[in-house]
C-alpha cells in the first residue's frame, strides 16, 4: 500500500466569516498544500480534502466528523473561528486524532483544556489585545504627554468569539499599564446602527480606542464616528476586519490612513534580514500564487500569510520529523513530532519561532513563541511599528492635526 | 330563569345596546325581533360571553354571569347558535357536535359527550355517521349542525340566532317545528331571533322588540304585531298578514 | 441624583436625534414591506434580501461601470421592482390560496436562494460604494447627511404611498384584495394585475431603500440579516397595513435602540426593543395607533 | 391497513431501528442519524402547536433555554443533567406561559403571534450572547466533561448509546403526538384554529387549551435542546437558539408535512440529508451552490407539495374521496 | 339583452347546472326561484364570470360573455350583488362604493354615481366612514346594492337580496327593485321569498336540481300548481 497522508482542511468559504478573513487563509493554506501535493513529504504522498464550514459551528462539527470518520483523514488542519475550534478540538481529542489550527486565536480554545493532540502555532487573541496596550503604554508619555493613569482608553468589540477574546486581552493590558478605561462595550456585528456607541465614545472622550471588529461593522462605526464628529488620538485595530486594508480604504477613503492594526505580520513585510534565508523564496512563491488567484490587490492581507506560514511549519518541520523519527503519520507520531518542534525566532515567515507548551501546562498545545506585531497604515502601505525588533519606522501618533478624527 | 337589567354595549362612541332589561321564564320561547342593526346579535353575544357588556347585569339561574368567559357561561347552561353558521370544517360532523358535548358540559366524560352528540344529531335530523364531513352540508344542513352543537352542550337556555332567510318555505317550517320540539321534549327555554315573522309568530310565547339598541315593545305576539311603533320600524305594511299569523297561532295553541 | 441629571446633556439630545435618523432608515425599509405584508397579506420573508440585491446593483453600477449615482438609482429601483413582480409571479401566485405559513416557507427558500446567489455571483467580500456625503454640524452635534436623506425619502415615500392607497382606485383595490379575492372580478378588477402592481411597488420601495442604504452600509450577501426581523416587527407594531403607524413604530424602535444603547449596553438596547415589542402587543394588539377595544 | 397489520408494521420497524447501530457502525452516518433523530423530535415538538395554526418562531428560545440551563447548572452548580433537564424544561415552560398567556388572553393570533414569538427568539439569543461571562457568549459553551460517573453526567462517548437515547426520545415524541391526536383536545384545537369565537361558544376554554399545547410543545423543545447539548457537548447561541433555528424548525416541519405524525421526521430526514449531500457533493469546488440548490428545492417542494412531502404522498395514496354534495 | 343557451356549469367534478336556457330582455325584471342547492347562485356566478361554463353560450347584448375575461364582464354592463353580500369588511363604506366604480368606464362618473347611490340609501351616507364589516345586515345589503350600482350597469344580478333582513327592509328592497327597474335598469333576481318576488318581477324561472323546470309570467307562476305546492306553502 502506498504511503500517504490525508489531511482534512476546513475553512469558512461562505457565510459572514468567509469575508472576515477565512477565505484568504484558505487560499494561503491551499497554496502551500498544493506545493507539497506535487512533491510529497519523505516518500509520503500528500492528499488534502477541503471542506466548507459555512461560518457555522454545527457544520464545522459535522464536517470534522465526516472527514475524520468517513474520509478517514489522518488529521484536520485549518479553522478560522474559535467558536468552531472549541467543539472540534474537543471531538478530535476524544477521538485521539491530530489537529493543527492555523488561526482560531481565542485563548478559550486551550485554556485549561489539557489537550494532547491539538496544536496552534498562532498567537492567541488576548495576546493581540495585550500587544496594542503594551504599545500604547510604552508610548504614552512620549507621544501623548500623559501619565498612564491619565490616559483615557476605550475598548470596544464585536460580541463574537473573536472580539470578546481580544477585548479580554485589552482589559488585562490596560490594567497592567494602569490606564483609565473610560468605556468597554460589545455590540453585535450585524447591528444596523452604532450611533449610540459613537455618542457614548464622544462622551467618554478617549485618547485611544481599542477596537475589534469585522469589515461591515468597522466601516459603519467609523463612518458614523465621522458623521457624529468623534475625535480621538489613535485607533488600534486587532486583525480581522482591520487586517483587510482594501476594504478599509474602500469604505473610509483617506480616513483609513494612520489606523493601527495588531496582527501577525504580513509575510511580505516581515523583516527578512533576521529571518531564516530558506523562507524568502517560499514567501515569494506564495505571493505570486496569490496574485494569480486574486490579481490586483494593493496590500496582500496578513491572513494569506497566516494560512501559508502556519501550514508551512507543519509540512516542513513537523511532518518530516513524524515520518522520520516516529515512523509514520499516526496521531501519536504527529503529536510527538509537534512537541519536539523548536524553531527559533525568525524561523517562520511570520517572524516568530515555534515551541509548544507541553502537557500539564494550562495552555498545552499553544505556541509559546508566537507574537503579533503592530502595524500602521500610511500612504496605502503598511509598516510594522511595534515591537521594536521588527519595527520598520516610527509610528505616527497621535493622529496628526487636520485629519478627520484628530483630537489635537 | 334569566334576568337581564340595564344592559349596555358600546362600540367606540356608538351604543349598540342601550339599557335593555328583560326576563325569561323557565320553559318559554321568547322571540327577539327588531330591525337590522338594532342589537339583537349583540345581546346574544353578551349573554353567551362572546362580548363583555359595557354595563348592566345578567343573572342566570340565580348567578350573575355578566362578563364571564364564554366557556364558563356554557357550562352553566346557556347554549347558542350563530346567525351565520360557523362549523369547524376540519372536523367531521360528529366531531363538531361531540366537541361541544365534551367541553360544553364541563369536560367530564368522553363517552357521555359522544352520547350527547348522537342524541343531538338525531334530534335535528343529521346523520350520526362518525366520518361524514361537514363539506357536504348545504345551507339548511349547516343550520341544523349549528343547532346540534348548541344542543349537545345540554343547555337550559338556548339562544337561537337563526335567520332562516335563504331557506325555502318547507325548511323554515321544519326549523320552527324543531325549536318547538326542543322546548317541548327537552324542556329547554329558548330565545329566538328571527326576521321571518310568519314562522316566528307561530312558535313564540312572547315577543320583545328592539330598535336602535332599546327595547320598544314586549308582549304577546298578537299584541306586539299590532303595536304601531313596531309596525313602523319593523313590520311595515305586511303587519296584517303577520297579525293574522299570530292570531292563528294563538288559536291553534288554544289560548 | 446628580448622576441622574448628568445624563441630560447634549449627548442625550444627540442620541435622540440619531434615533430619529435611524428611525428614518427603518421606516423606509418598513414601507414596502408594510404594503406587501400589511396590506395584501402576503409574506415576503426575503424582503431584506431584495434590498441586498438592490444594494449590489447600485454598487456595481456606480463602482464598476462608473454610472452616476442618480442615474443608477432609478435603474436599481426598476430592477428590484421587476424582481418583486417576478417573486410574486413565480412563488407567491401558486401559493395564494395556501396558508400563509407556506408563503413564509417558500419565500424563506427564496431568501436562501438570494443569499447564496449573491455569494456565488458576487463573492463573499464586503463591498462599499465609497461615496461619502458631507456631515451636517450644529455646534457640538453632528448628523449624517445620508441618514437625513433616508429620513426625507421615508417621509415623502410614506405620504405618497398613503395618498396612493387612500385616494386612488388602484390603491383602494390593493387594500380590498386581501379581504375578498374572489369577488374582485365583479368590481372589474383584474386580480393578477393588482398583485403584480403591488409586488412591483413593494419591490420598488425595497429598491429605493437599497439606494439609500448603500450610502451607509457595506454590502455583503448577509446584510439582510441585520434588517429583516426588525422590519417585520415594525410593520406589526405599527399595525399591519397602517402606514402612519409603521412610520411612527420605526421611530419608537429606533429611539429604544438608540437611548437603550446610550443608557446601558448596545446589546441590551436590542433586548429592550424586542421586549418592548412583546409588551406592546399585549397592550395594543392591533398596533400602536389602534383604539383599544 | 388493519389495526393489527399496522401494529405489526410498527413493531418490525421499531425492532429494525433498535438493531441498526449494532449492525451498521459507520460513525459518521450514525452521527447524522443521531442528529436526525434529535432534530426530528424538535420538529415534532414544534408541530405539536404548528399543526393547529399556532405558528411559533419562538421555539429557538425554548430550545436554547433547554440547552443552556442544563449546561449552566452542570458547570456552575454541578447539578446532574438528570435534574438539570427537568429544571430547564420547567424554565422553558414558565417562559412559554409568561408569553403565551397574554398572547392568548388578548387574542394575539396570526401574523401578530408569529412576530411576538419571533421577538422572543431574538431576546433569548441576545440574552445568551450578552451574558457572556456566564454563557460564553457567541464563543459557545461546553459542558464540563465528567471524569467519573458518565451516566450521572449523561455523557457517553459511544454513539450507539446516543443513538438509542435519541431514538427513545423521538419515540416518546411520537407517543405524545398520538396521545394528543386521539384526545378531545385535538378537536378543540382544530376548532380554535378555525374560529376562536365559535370554539368558545362550544364551551372550549380557548386560552387554556392553547396554553396547554404551547406548554407541551415548549417542554418537549427544551428537552430536545438539552439532549442536543449533551450529545454535541457544545452549544452556541446560533445553533440552539435564535431566529435561524426557529425558522429551521418551521421549514423542516412544513416540508415534511406538519399534519401527520411522521411528517416532521420526514422533514428532518429530507432537510438534513439534503443539506449534507449538497454540501459534500458540491464540496469546495462550487462554493455556495449547495445553499442555492437547497433554496430552490425548498421553494419547489412547497409549491408542488403544499401539504408537505409525507402529507402529499399520503393524500395521493388515499382513495380519492369525492366532494360529496348533498343538501 | 342577456341570453343563455345550453349552459352547463359546475365545481370541479361536480356539475351544478344542466342545459340551462334563459333570456332577459332589456327593461325586464326576471326572477329565478327554486329550492336550496338548486343552482341559482351558480347561475348568477356563471353569468358574471365568477365561474366559467363547461358548455354552452352566454351573450350580453350580442357580446360573447364566455370569451370575455372575468374582470371585463362588468364593463359589458353586468353588475352582480353576490349572495351574502360579500362586502370588503375592513374597508369603509365609501371605499366599498369606490371599488364598485373601479372600472375605467365608471371612474369618470364616480361623483355623479355616488350622489345617486346616496340618494337611494341615505343611511349609507350617514355611515360612509364606518367599516362595512361592523354594519348590520340591512345596512350591508344596502351597501352591496349600492356598490353594484356604482358601475352604472345595464343589468343588475341580485342573489337573495332579502335574506336576513327585517320585514320592513325586505319590503324596501323589493320597492327598490321596482324603483331600479323604473329607472331603466334590467334586473335578474334570485329569491327564496317567492311570494314577494313574484310581485315585483315580470317573469320568473323555476330551477330545480340544476335544470329549468318551468318558466312564465309572474301571474302564471303564482297560479302554477308546482310552484304553489313547493314554495308557497299552500
Ligand atoms: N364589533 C363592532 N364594532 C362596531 N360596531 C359594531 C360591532 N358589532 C356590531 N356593531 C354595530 O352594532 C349594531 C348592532 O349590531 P347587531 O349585530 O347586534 O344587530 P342585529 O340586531 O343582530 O342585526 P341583524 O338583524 O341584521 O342581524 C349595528 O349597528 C352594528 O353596526
Ligand atoms: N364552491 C363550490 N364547490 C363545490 N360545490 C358547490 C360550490 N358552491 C356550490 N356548490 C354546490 O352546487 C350546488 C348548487 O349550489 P348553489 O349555491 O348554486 O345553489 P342555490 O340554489 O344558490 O342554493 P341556496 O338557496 O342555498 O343559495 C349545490 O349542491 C352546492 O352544494
Ligand atoms: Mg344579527
Ligand atoms: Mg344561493
Amino acid at each position: 500500500q502506498e504511503k500517504k497522508i490525508k489531511i482534512g482542511v476546513i475553512f469558512d468559504l461562505t457565510g459572514p466569516l468567509a469575508g472576515g478573513g477565512s477565505e484568504l487563509e484558505y487560499i494561503g493554506t491551499k497554496i502551500i498544500l498544493d506545493q507539497y501535493s506535487k512533491t510529497g513529504v519523505e516518500g509520503y504522498k500528500v492528499e488534502a480534502v477541503y471542506a466548507d464550514a459555512q461560518s457555522k459551528p454545527d457544520v464545522a462539527i459535522n464536517e470534522s466528523v465526516r472527514l475524520l470518520e468517513q474520509e478517514k483523514v489522518d488529521m484536520v488542519l485549518g479553522f478560522f473561528s474559535s467558536a468552531q475550534c472549541v467543539p472540534v478540538a474537543a471531538r478530535v481529542e476524544q477521538l485521539k486524532k491530530f489537529m493543527w489550527m492555523t488561526t482560531c486565536i481565542s485563548s478559550a480554545v486551550f485554556n485549561d483544556k489539557n489537550y494532547k493532540y491539538v496544536f496552534r502555532p498562532q498567537a492567541s487573541g488576548d495576546q493581540f489585545g495585550m500587544m496594542t496596550m503594551d504599545f500604547i503604554a510604552q508610548n504614552a508619555r512620549e507621544k501623548f504627554g500623559k501619565e498612564p493613569k491619565d490616559l483615557r482608553v476605550a475598548i470596544i468589540h464585536e460580541d463574537g468569539a473573536y472580539g470578546v477574546d481580544v477585548s479580554k486581552g485589552n482589559e488585562a493590558g490596560a490594567k497592567k499599564a494602569g490606564f483609565n478605561v473610560v468605556l468597554k462595550e460589545g455590540y453585535s456585528a450585524t447591528a444596523p446602527d452604532l450611533s449610540a456607541l459613537v455618542t457614548k465614545l464622544k462622551r467618554a472622550r478617549p485618547d485611544v480606542i481599542f477596537h475589534t471588529g469585522y469589515n461591515p461593522d468597522i466601516t459603519l462605526l467609523l463612518r458614523q464616528a465621522r458623521e457624529q464628529g468623534l475625535k480621538f488620538g489613535a485607533l488600534m485595530g486587532h486583525g480581522a476586519g482591520y487586517g483587510v486594508y482594501e476594504k478599509l480604504k474602500e469604505g473610509l477613503g483617506a480616513d483609513a490612513t494612520y489606523i493601527f492594526n495588531a496582527d501577525p505580520i504580513s509575510i511580505w513585510l516581515a523583516n527578512q534580514k533576521t529571518m531564516d534565508p530558506k523562507l524568502a523564496p517560499v514567501i515569494k512563491m506564495v505571493g505570486e500564487e496569490f496574485d494569480k488567484i486574486k490579481p490586483g490587490v494593493a496590500i496582500r492581507s496578513a491572513h494569506v500569510g497566516i494560512g501559508a506560514s502556519n501550514t508551512y511549519v507543519f509540512m516542513n518541520d513537523v511532518l518530516p520529523r513524524a515520518i522520520k523519527k516516529y515512523g509514520g503519520v499516526d496521531p501519536d507520531a504527529l503529536r510527538k513530532a509537534a512537541l519536539d518542534t523548536d524553531i527559533p525566532e525568525g524561523g517562520t515567515m511570520l517572524g516568530f519561532g515555534v515551541k509548544f507548551y507541553g502537557e500539564g501546562t494550562p495552555m498545552a498545545g499553544q505556541n509559546e513563541r508566537s507574537f503579533p506585531v503592530v502595524i500602521q497604515y500610511l500612504d496605502d502601505k503598511s509598516y510594522v511599528v511595534w515591537p521594536k525588533s521588527q519595527a520598520q519606522r516610527e509610528a505616527v501618533l497621535p493622529l496628526p492635526k487636520g485629519t478627520t478624527y484628530s483630537n489635537q | 330563569m334569566l334576568e337581564v337589567s340595564g344592559l349596555v354595549k358600546r362600540f367606540g362612541g356608538f351604543k349598540a345596546v342601550n339599557n335593555v332589561s328583560f326576563r325569561v321564564d323557565q320553559g318559554e320561547i321568547l322571540g327577539l325581533i327588531g330591525p337590522n342593526g338594532s342589537g339583537k346579535s349583540t345581546i346574544f353575544n353578551m349573554l353567551s360571553g362572546t362580548l363583555p357588556p359595557t354595563a348592566g347585569s345578567i343573572v342566570f339561574a340565580g348567578h350573575e354571569i355578566a362578563g364571564l368567559a364564554p366557556h364558563r357561561i356554557i357550562n352553566r347552561g346557556i347554549g347558542r347558535t350563530f346567525q351565520i353558521p360557523r362549523p369547524f370544517r376540519r372536523l367531521t360532523i360528529f366531531e363538531n357536535v361531540a366537541l361541544a358535548g365534551f367541553y360544553g358540559q364541563g369536560r367530564h366524560s368522553r363517552v357521555k359527550a359522544e352520547e350527547a352528540a348522537e342524541r343531538a344529531l338525531a334530534m335535528v335530523g343529521l346523520p350520526t355517521d362518525r366520518h361524514a364531513p361537514v363539506d357536504g352540508l348545504g345551507a339548511a344542513g349547516l343550520k341544523k349542525l349549528e343547532l346540534a352543537k348548541a344542543l349537545a352542550t345540554a343547555p337550559k337556555l338556548l339562544l337561537a340566532d337563526e335567520s332562516l332567510g335563504g331557506l325555502d318555505e318547507t325548511e323554515m317550517d321544519q326549523a320552527a317545528d324543531m325549536l318547538r320540539k326542543i322546548r317541548d321534549e327537552l324542556g329547554i327555554t329558548i330565545i329566538w331571533v328571527e326576521h321571518i315573522m310568519g314562522v316566528l309568530m307561530r312558535v313564540v310565547d312572547r315577543v320583545m322588540v328592539l330598535d336602535h339598541g332599546e327595547k320598544i315593545s314586549e308582549g304577546l305576539p298578537s299584541a306586539v304585531a299590532s303595536d304601531p311603533r313596531v309596525i313602523e320600524v319593523y313590520l311595515g305594511t305586511d303587519a296584517e298578514t303577520i297579525q293574522a299569523a299570530a292570531a292563528e297561532a294563538r288559536r291553534r295553541a288554544g289560548v | 441624583m446628580q448622576a441622574f441629571l448628568d445624563i441630560f446633556d447634549i449627548y442625550l439630545l444627540e442620541a435622540v436625534i440619531n434615533g430619529i435618523l435611524l428611525g428614518g432608515v427603518l421606516a423606509l425599509l418598513a414601507l414596502g414591506l408594510n404594503l406587501i405584508f400589511g396590506v395584501i397579506d402576503v409574506t415576503w420573508i426575503c424582503y431584506a434580501e431584495l434590498v441586498m440585491i438592490g444594494m449590489y446593483a447600485m454598487y456595481f453600477m456606480v463602482q464598476y461601470y462608473g454610472i452616476s449615482y442618480f442615474i443608477a438609482a432609478p435603474f436599481t429601483i426598476l430592477l428590484v421592482a421587476i424582481l418583486g413582480a417576478l417573486l410574486h409571479y413565480l412563488v407567491i401566485a401558486p401559493l395564494l390560496t395556501a396558508p400563509p405559513i407556506n408563503q413564509l416557507l417558500a419565500t424563506g427558500g427564496v431568501l436562501f436562494v438570494l443569499q447564496s446567489f449573491a455569494t456565488v455571483a458576487f463573492g463573499i467580500d464586503f463591498r462599499n460604494l465609497g461615496i461619502r456625503l458631507p456631515v451636517l454640524a450644529f455646534g457640538d452635534m453632528n448628523f449624517s447627511y445620508a441618514r437625513l436623506l433616508s429620513f426625507v425619502a421615508a417621509l415623502v415615500g410614506m405620504v405618497a404611498v398613503y395618498l396612493f392607497m387612500t385616494r386612488t382606485f388602484t390603491g383602494t383595490a390593493i387594500r380590498a384584495i386581501s379581504q375578498d379575492r374572489q369577488i374582485m372580478a365583479l368590481m372589474g378588477v383584474d386580480t393578477k394585475r393588482i398583485y403584480i402592481i403591488t409586488s412591483a411597488l413593494g419591490g420598488a420601495l425595497a429598491g429605493l431603500a437599497a439606494c439609500l442604504l448603500v450610502l451607509q452600509y457595506d454590502v455583503h450577501p448577509f446584510v439582510g440579516l441585520s434588517f429583516g426581523p426588525i422590519t417585520f416587527l415594525i410593520c406589526v407594531l405599527g399595525g399591519l397595513g397602517n402606514f402612519i403607524g409603521g412610520f411612527i413604530a420605526a421611530f419608537v424602535f429606533a429611539e429604544i435602540i438608540s437611548l437603550g444603547g446610550l443608557f446601558s449596553d448596545l446589546e441590551w438596547g436590542y433586548v429592550l426593543a424586542f421586549a418592548f415589542f412583546i409588551v406592546m402587543m399585549f397592550i395594543r394588539p392591533a398596533g400602536l395607533l389602534a383604539r383599544r377595544r | 391497513m388493519t389495526r393489527r397489520g399496522r401494529l405489526a408494521a410498527w413493531a418490525v420497524g421499531l425492532a429494525a431501528l433498535i438493531a441498526l447501530p449494532f449492525v451498521y457502525r459507520d460513525p459518521y452516518h450514525l452521527h447524522i442519524l443521531v442528529l436526525i433523530l434529535i432534530w426530528s423530535f424538535a420538529y415534532t415538538s414544534w408541530s405539536m402547536m404548528g399543526r393547529f395554526g399556532l405558528v411559533s418562531l419562538g421555539h429557538g428560545g425554548f430550545m436554547g433555554i433547554g440547552a443552556y440551563v442544563t449546561a449552566l447548572l452542570w458547570n456552575h452548580l454541578g447539578l446532574s443533567p438528570w435534574i438539570g433537564i427537568p429544571v430547564s424544561m420547567v424554565a422553558a415552560g414558565a417562559l412559554a406561559l409568561v408569553v403565551g398567556y397574554p398572547c392568548f388572553r388578548f387574542r394575539i393570533t396570526g401574523h401578530y403571534f408569529v412576530l411576538v414569538t419571533l421577538a422572543l427568539s431574538g431576546i433569548v439569543l441576545q440574552v445568551i450572547t450578552a451574558t457572556r461571562d456566564y454563557t460564553g457568549g457567541s464563543l459557545g459553551y461546553t459542558p464540563n466533561r465528567a471524569s467519573a460517573n458518565k451516566l450521572l453526567a449523561l455523557q457517553f462517548d459511544d454513539k450507539t448509546a446516543w443513538y438509542l437515547i435519541a431514538l427513545a426520545v423521538w419515540l416518546a415524541g411520537l407517543v405524545v403526538w398520538h396521545w394528543i391526536d386521539r384526545s378531545m383536545s385535538r378537536c378543540a384545537l382544530e376548532a380554535i384554529s378555525e374560529d376562536e369565537d365559535a370554539a368558545a361558544a362550544a364551551g372550549v376554554d380557548v386560552t387554556a387549551e392553547k396554553l396547554k399545547i404551547t406548554l407541551i410543545s415548549a417542554l418537549m423543545t427544551a428537552l430536545a435542546g438539552a439532549i442536543y447539548c449533551q450529545y454535541q457537548m457544545f452549544i452556541t447561541p446560533d445553533t440552539v437558539s435564535g431566529i435561524a433555528v426557529s425558522l429551521q424548525m418551521v421549514f423542516a416541519a412544513i416540508v415534511g408535512g406538519l399534519f401527520v405524525s411522521l411528517g416532521p421526521t420526514v422533514g428532518a430526514i429530507i432537510t438534513i440529508l439534503l443539506a449534507e449531500t449538497l454540501r459534500i457533493g458540491f464540496g469546495t469546488k462550487a462554493v455556495g451552490w449547495d445553499n442555492l440548490v437547497y433554496g430552490v428545492l425548498l421553494v419547489l417542494f412547497i409549491i408542488f407539495l403544499p401539504k408537505g412531502i409525507l402529507g402529499s404522498v399520503l393524500d395521493r395514496l388515499k382513495p380519492q374521496r369525492k366532494v360529496s354534495s348533498s343538501s | 339583452m342577456l341570453e343563455l343557451r345550453s349552459v352547463d356549469a359546475g365545481y370541479g367534478s361536480f356539475q351544478a347546472l344542466f342545459d340551462v336556457n334563459l333570456d332577459v330582455k332589456a327593461g325586464e325584471a326576471v326572477g329565478v326561484i327554486g329550492p336550496n342547492g338548486a343552482g341559482k347562485t351558480t347561475l348568477m356566478r356563471v353569468i358574471s364570470g365568477l365561474i366559467r361554463p363547461l358548455r354552452g353560450s352566454i351573450r350580453m347584448e350580442r357580446v360573447d360573455v364566455v370569451a370575455t375575461p372575468a374582470h371585463r364582464i362588468v364593463s359589458l354592463g353586468i353588475a352582480h350583488v353576490p349572495e351574502n353580500r360579500r362586502l370588503f369588511p375592513r374597508l369603509s363604506v365609501d371605499d366599498n362604493l369606490k371599488m364598485g366604480a373601479f372600472m375605467k368606464e365608471a371612474r369618470g362618473k364616480y361623483a355623479e354615481r355616488l350622489d345617486i347611490v346616496f340618494e337611494l340609501f341615505p343611511r349609507l351616507k350617514e355611515r360612509r366612514h364606518q367599516m362595512a364589516g361592523t354594519m348590520s345586515g340591512g345596512e350591508q345589503q344596502m351597501c352591496a346594492i349600492g356598490r353594484a350600482l356604482m358601475s352604472n350597469p345595464k343589468l343588475l344580478l341580485l342573489d337573495e337580496p332579502s335574506a336576513g333582513l327585517a320585514p320592513v327592509v325586505v319590503q324596501q328592497v323589493f320597492q327598490l327593485v321596482k324603483r331600479i327597474r323604473a329607472s331603466g335598469l334590467t334586473v335578474l333576481i334570485v329569491e327564496q321569498n317567492v311570494q314577494q318576488v313574484l310581485r315585483v318581477v315580470d317573469r320568473a324561472y323555476l330551477i330545480e336540481a340544476g335544470t329549468i323546470r318551468s318558466s312564465g309570467t309572474s301571474a302564471e307562476m303564482l297560479a302554477s300548481d308546482t310552484v304553489k305546492e313547493a314554495y308557497l306553502g299552500v
